[in-house]
């Protein structure tokens, strides 16, 4: 296996799930750096508070101020260990399941409170 | 045998799709006011749309990826917050617009106020989102928009003098009005050139699931699809000038414009224009909240897919719900439909440069594209677009002041 | 000294010096591949890309405008380093410095 | 590069003060107003035509007459700052004049 580009072909790349779901893109990418060892890319962060960061930090501060208004406490984001990636290709696959994710909480919040409730909303393909 | 079929499905989606809100009611208002002579600006941004449907089409078909998601991809989020933002803004504003062109066609026909039409006609464009497919949307209202040919039929039967037409064809400033000329230059453009239109596209490409060898038929649609929508907007842009013009009618209400097909058609025309108005802008209605939902899902890696039921792509289905019955508003609470046209399509032309330029990287990157990467001819029309788009820029604001009265 | 946690966001885009002071360029790519001495499913960052886009330098910070600069005046005066990570020294990842002197380093194509 | 900035900076306030007189400014020009006149006219005339021929239905035609009157009532108000002198006032009356001809000759072919 060749080298990875980690800018090119790694950070901002839609992630799937196990059964190809898409989850999310690569919001941020963890790396771990020790003396005397290569640095090891050691996180995939999904989720609004990271791609925040990533605008600046006058973004965070808007951001905060509009979930404090809001009441929203909770930071909905998942990390997940690289070493979890199966393939990285068009799409990079990890193994793990959708519904375990917390950064799918906003899906799954709508489908059940909102989407299933309006009638045509059921089954796979229409 | 199958493909010559997309070909010819292609291209009369592209026809149907391309006459709506903006270019129905900027090119009657140029024809109005200043004759055959903007015509070649309608003739700039067909040519400019083609161009830049074919490298977005081209792009997804050997990629298998959307231009909105090549944005966030190649760029980083950080510069792609920069096209969504803009694409979300104008794209809203032309949505409404298309709303109130429902509207105004269907209070024309009853008589009843076209606020009372913008919330029914966004529910039910909502309804067919929400249970039907992505062919369903495209096909359909690509077929139905086929009615729009009425305009040529007007155009012919008013015995244009094509040696002038033809002039028209050629670049021509104005000795006076210059403001307003370059106003409605701008408008013209933005109604043209759309960035829902090739997000869109690229979209569909992969909706329709393309590949490298739909490569032919992404060239004929993109070419002699806008190439016949681009006449029907010049033969808009004709009978306005033959009907309008002569008799120093401006256009200042949408009510104006069915004028221009009764006079030569009589009955026919009123309502064929009238069904024109209503089925295109409705098409367009549904072509552009779809395109701000796939971007929001594609740039933040949703699942998306108008082929999906709502259940599995909760996010994308409430993204269009959501800003569908949000652009109803304008037009509910009476805002003017003609005025908010001409500022939506002045605010797309403004908004060209940050969807355009980003294309100059893309269609030349061999790991997207590998031996499909733009030849010279592609890249010096899309150098040129991007100059015309900065130049949009730049000219939009104060062309607004001075000449949007 | 413990590890730290360092974003990739953060080092994209810093200004690299040499063991000399002199400004060599600024972080475009990092290069990853399977650690092979570790069970398997390691990755590990093997090379950094460094490039320079002469005049340009100052406005080229954002990646898109990176990427177009880079097109724009590949013919000219580009030129990006690919450094192994043995000599590249993070203490400071606001400041990264390469262990050696810009003239040691090899030149690569523009990946 | 100074030098550029410097002259931005002294055209800057001058273009703006021109731009938003323009946007803001008074009241159109007698000129426009009695284009618009015309325009509304030459309207409520052809309206007259196409619905003679039965080419036009008799409520898109009071919509068109509503928008004429719309127009009528708006430039009533305005129009008279905008003359400036006695031969100004009197075309602004005959535009005005025919204006309303021409919607009662509409009201007249729609029987309304």
């Amino acid at each position: 296996m060749g080298a990875v580009h980690l800018a090119h072909d790694v950070l901002d790349a839609q992630l799937v799930d196990r059964v190809q779901e898409k989850i999310g893109r690569v919001d941020a990418l963890l790396l771990e750096i020790e003396a005397g060892r290569p640095p090891r890319v050691a996180t995939i962060v999904i989720g609004g508070a990271a791609r925040a960061e990533r605008v600046g930090r006058w973004f965070v501060a808007i951001r905060r101020a509009w979930r404090a208004m809001f009441g929203q406490r909770e930071e909905h984001v998942s990390r997940i260990p690289f070493d979890k990636v199966r393939r990285i290709g068009d799409t990079i696959e990890l193994d793990v399941e959708e519904r375990s994710l917390d950064s799918e909480h906003l899906e799954r919040w709508l489908k059940e409170h909102v989407v299933c409730r309006i009638p045509g909303a059921g089954g796979e393909r229409k | 045998m199958k493909k010559w079929g997309e070909v010819a499905l292609g291209v009369v989606t592209s026809i149907g799709g391309f006459l709506e809100v903006g270019s129905i009611a900027t090119s009657t208002q140029g024809g109005a006011e200043f004759g055959y002579r903007l015509a070649w600006v309608l003739l700039l941004g067909t040519l400019s749309l083609g161009f830049l449907m074919e490298m977005t089409g081209r792009l997804a078909a050997v990629s298998k990826r959307t231009y909105a998601d090549l944005l966030r991809e190649r760029f980083g989020y950080r510069f792609f917050l920069l096209p969504l933002v803009a694409v979300f803004a104008v794209s809203f504003l032309v949505l409404a617009s298309e709303i109130g062109g429902v509207s105004i066609a269907l209070q024309m026909a009853t008589g009843i106020s076209f606020s009372w039409w913008a919330i029914p006609v966004a529910l039910l464009g909502w309804a067919l989102l929400w249970r039907g497919t992505f062919g369903i949307v495209e096909k359909g209202t690509a077929l139905l928009g086929l009615v729009a040919i009425v305009f040529a039929v007007g155009a012919l039967k008013l015995h244009p003098a094509w040696p002038a037409v033809g002039r028209g064809l050629l670049p021509s400033a104005p000795s006076e009005n210059r403001a307003r000329y370059w106003y409605l230059a701008v408008s013209i453009l933005g109604a043209s050139i759309s960035p829902y239109l090739y997000l869109f596209y690229s979209a569909g490409a992969i909706e329709d699931e393309w590949t490298i060898e739909h490569l032919g038929v992404n060239r004929v649609t993109a070419g002699l699809g806008n190439l016949f929508g681009g006449l029907l907007s010049v033969a808009a842009l004709i009978a306005a000038a033959l009907v309008l013009a002569p008799r120093g009618i401006r256009v200042d209400r949408y009510e104006q414009i069915a004028m221009v097909l009764a006079s030569p058609l009589g009955r026919a025309g009123f309502v064929l224009f009238l069904a024109t108005l209503c089925i295109t802008c409705f098409g367009s209605t549904l072509e552009i909240v779809l395109a701000i939902a796939y971007m929001l899902a594609q740039g933040f890696g949703w699942a998306w897919s108008e082929n999906l039921k709502p259940g599995k792509d909760a996010r994308f289905a409430m993204s269009y719900t959501v800003v569908l019955l949000l652009a109803a508003v304008p037009i509910a609470i009476g805002m003017n439909p003609l005025a908010l046209t001409n500022v939506s399509m002045v605010a797309t032309a403004a908004s060209l440069p940050v969807t355009v330029i980003p294309l100059l990287v893309l269609m030349n990157d061999g790991d997207i594209l590998l031996n499909h990467t733009n030849g010279w001819p592609s890249n010096i029309a899309l150098v040129i677009i991007a100059l015309l788009s900065v130049v949009l820029l730049v000219a939009a604001l104060p062309l607004q002041l001075l000449g949007g009265g | 000294m413990s590890a730290r946690t360092v974003s990739l966001e953060d080092l994209l885009g810093r200004v690299v010096h040499d063991v000399e002071g002199r400004r060599i360029g600024r972080i475009e790519e990092l290069e990853a591949e399977i650690e092979l001495e570790g069970d398997g499913n390691e990755y590990v960052v093997t090379r950094f890309g460094v490039g320079r886009w002469g005049p340009f330098d100052a406005i080229a910070s954002g990646l898109f405008v990176q990427q177009l600069v880079r097109r724009i005046t590949r013919a000219t005066s580009y030129v990006r380093y690919s450094i192994p990570w043995d000599r590249m020294d993070l203490t400071d990842p606001e400041r990264p410095r390469v262990t050696c002197a810009e003239r040691e380093l090899a030149r690569s194509g523009d990946g | 590069m100074r030098a550029v900035l410097i002259n931005i900076a002294r055209v800057a306030p001058s273009l703006a003060l021109a731009l938003t007189a323009v946007a803001c400014g008074s009241p159109p020009e007698l000129d426009k107003q009695l284009e618009t006149l015309s325009s509304w006219t030459a309207t409520m005339q052809l309206a007259r035509e196409e619905h003679g021929e039965g080419a036009i239905t008799t409520t898109y035609a009071t919509q068109l007459r509503d928008g004429a009157l719309s127009a009528l009532e708006e430039t009533q108000k305005t129009i008279g700052p905008a003359a400036h002198s006695k031969v100004d006032s009197s075309y602004a009356a005959a535009a005005l004049d025919s204006l309303r001809t021409a919607i009662r000759q509409l009201n007249a072919e729609t029987g309304s």
